[in-house]
């Protein structure tokens, strides 16, 4: 496998609120797999997505398997890159008040020129 | 592979592979049995992994990859202790799989 | 040469997989590679040879099973989605997948992602 | 570095493309495809304050009757759309 190309980077952009389907679930597979095999995998929260990032949530109260829980293991997976719209905060109403503690805020401009400086990226 | 391991008269649910079907029915005694099951003698070293990677599945939700499980054991356990080679001289069929089904946790995702 | 791999989260009931269908035929009458094909989500029904379309509608899977005959192109279906969706290889009973396809999981993406030039999601 | 962005939802419908809105920059091109292009009719568009090329698939377009003559769109193959891949640094599907 060639792995380790110093140009090659994911970024996962999350779009969805975490209970009604599986698409913040399916990206983070995608993301824990990408870690294991030691490639860098950067996640970007916008919409809807930022809802996957707030404190307090559970989804074990309405039977939803809670894979929020494991964004806090990250760390052991290699992922260091966790940025969140600051747009979409606002329009939400919502404070940077996260579940993990490495999430950057970053503005629009900050966001999208962030994002883009991966080689790949994937939507869900 | 039965599809149930039983312990102290009871019967416990597993999968076709023999992992349990619900991970809160675990207790010690499951492991030596389905290790007994491997032809395998649990040692102290052993319950050091099913026991890490049964406290990470209910921390983090998730049962850990080879890579994860090393890094996270690491802080804990030293260098030496962690391994992929150590580690799969105490589980041969794979750290992952083999600790994980012990730990009465689920099996891994084939696709992970 | 330039080289493309292919992601597929769009189901074969919906009528946007025919856009990537046709971007993978445009790509395979061009002067780039194709490497491959990877199956995600909803993208694995296409793989299911089960589904059944009218006569007169556009015939999803026979598109894929003729990309593969003609062009070799690797199909990989994540088997993880598929059996969350019913489709498994474990025993000839249950097993709805097109042979065109791959049983193949995210290890294989890794290995797209890090080969193709361009990664492009439909 | 420039990104191609491909919209393939109406924002009638989501809000994907107000997302790509926020996301796109200067020299990136979109390109409408499927239900897409019926946001080069949409009020949003003219949220646009940045020099972006704007495409639409021309089959998806004609299929649709779409009329793109009070729009900056210009209408593309889909050949055209796999050359585009290449031309520009990365792609981001908005669907």
């Amino acid at each position: 496998m060639t792995l380790h190309q110093p140009n090659k980077s994911l970024a996962l952009l999350n779009s969805k609120a975490p209970y009604a389907n599986n698409a913040g679930k399916d990206a983070l597979d995608i993301a824990l797999v990408f870690g294991s095999f030691e490639q860098a995998t950067a996640l970007f929260f916008q919409g809807d997505g930022v809802y996957q990032l707030m404190q307090g949530q559970d989804g074990d109260i309405i039977s939803v398997k809670d894979y929020l829980k494991t964004f806090s293991a990250f760390e052991f997976y290699d992922i260091e890159d966790v940025y969140v719209c600051q747009q979409s905060l606002i329009e939400r109403g919502l404070a940077s008040d996260f579940h993990i503690e490495q999430v950057q805020v970053l503005n629009q401009h900050d966001f999208a020129s962030k994002l883009t400086t991966h080689s790949t990226i994937l939507r869900f | 592979m039965a599809i149930s391991v039983e312990f102290n008269g009871k019967q416990v649910a597993t999968d076709k592979q023999g992992y349990l079907l619900d991970h809160t029915q675990w207790q010690e005694d499951v492991a030596i049995i389905m290790a007994e099951h491997d032809n395998l003698v649990l040692t102290s070293d052993h319950w050091e992994v099913i026991n890490f990677v049964r406290q990470f599945y209910l921390t983090y939700n998730t049962s850990p990859a080879i890579r994860a499980l090393t890094k996270a054991m690491k802080a804990e356990f030293g260098e030496e202790k962690t391994s992929s080679r150590y580690l799969f001289r105490l589980f041969p069929d794979g750290p992952a799989k083999q600790a994980t089904k012990y730990a009465g946790l689920p099996k891994p995702k084939r696709c992970l | 040469m330039n080289k493309l791999a292919v992601v597929i989260t769009t189901p074969p009931y919906s009528n946007l997989i025919i856009t990537a269908l046709n971007y993978i035929e445009a790509a395979l009458h061009s002067d780039i590679e194709l490497i491959g094909v990877f199956f995600y989500q909803d993208g694995v029904l296409n793989a299911n040879s089960k589904v059944q379309l009218a006569s007169d509608e556009f015939q999803t899977i026979k598109r894929w099973q003729a990309l593969h005959e003609q062009y070799h192109l690797p199909l990989h279906l994540c088997i993880t989605a598929a059996e969350k969706r019913g489709m498994s290889d474990e025993n000839d009973a249950d097993n709805l997948i097109h042979p065109a396809f791959t049983i193949s999981g995210l290890g294989e993406l890794v290995e797209l992602s890090t080969s193709a030039d361009r990664l492009v999601q439909f | 570095m420039t990104t191609l962005h491909i919209v393939r939802q109406s924002a009638f419908t989501t809000s994907d493309f107000a997302q790509c809105l926020q996301t796109v920059k200067d020299s990136d091109c979109i390109v409408f495809t499927d239900d897409g292009c019926y946001n080069l009719t949409h009020p949003c568009i003219k949220q646009l304050s940045v020099q972006v090329e704007l495409k639409a698939i021309i089959e998806h377009v004609n299929a649709r009757a779409i009329n793109l003559t009070n729009t900056k769109a210009t209408t593309i193959t889909m050949n055209e759309l796999v050359a585009l891949t290449f031309q520009t640094d990365r792609v981001i599907t908005w669907q």
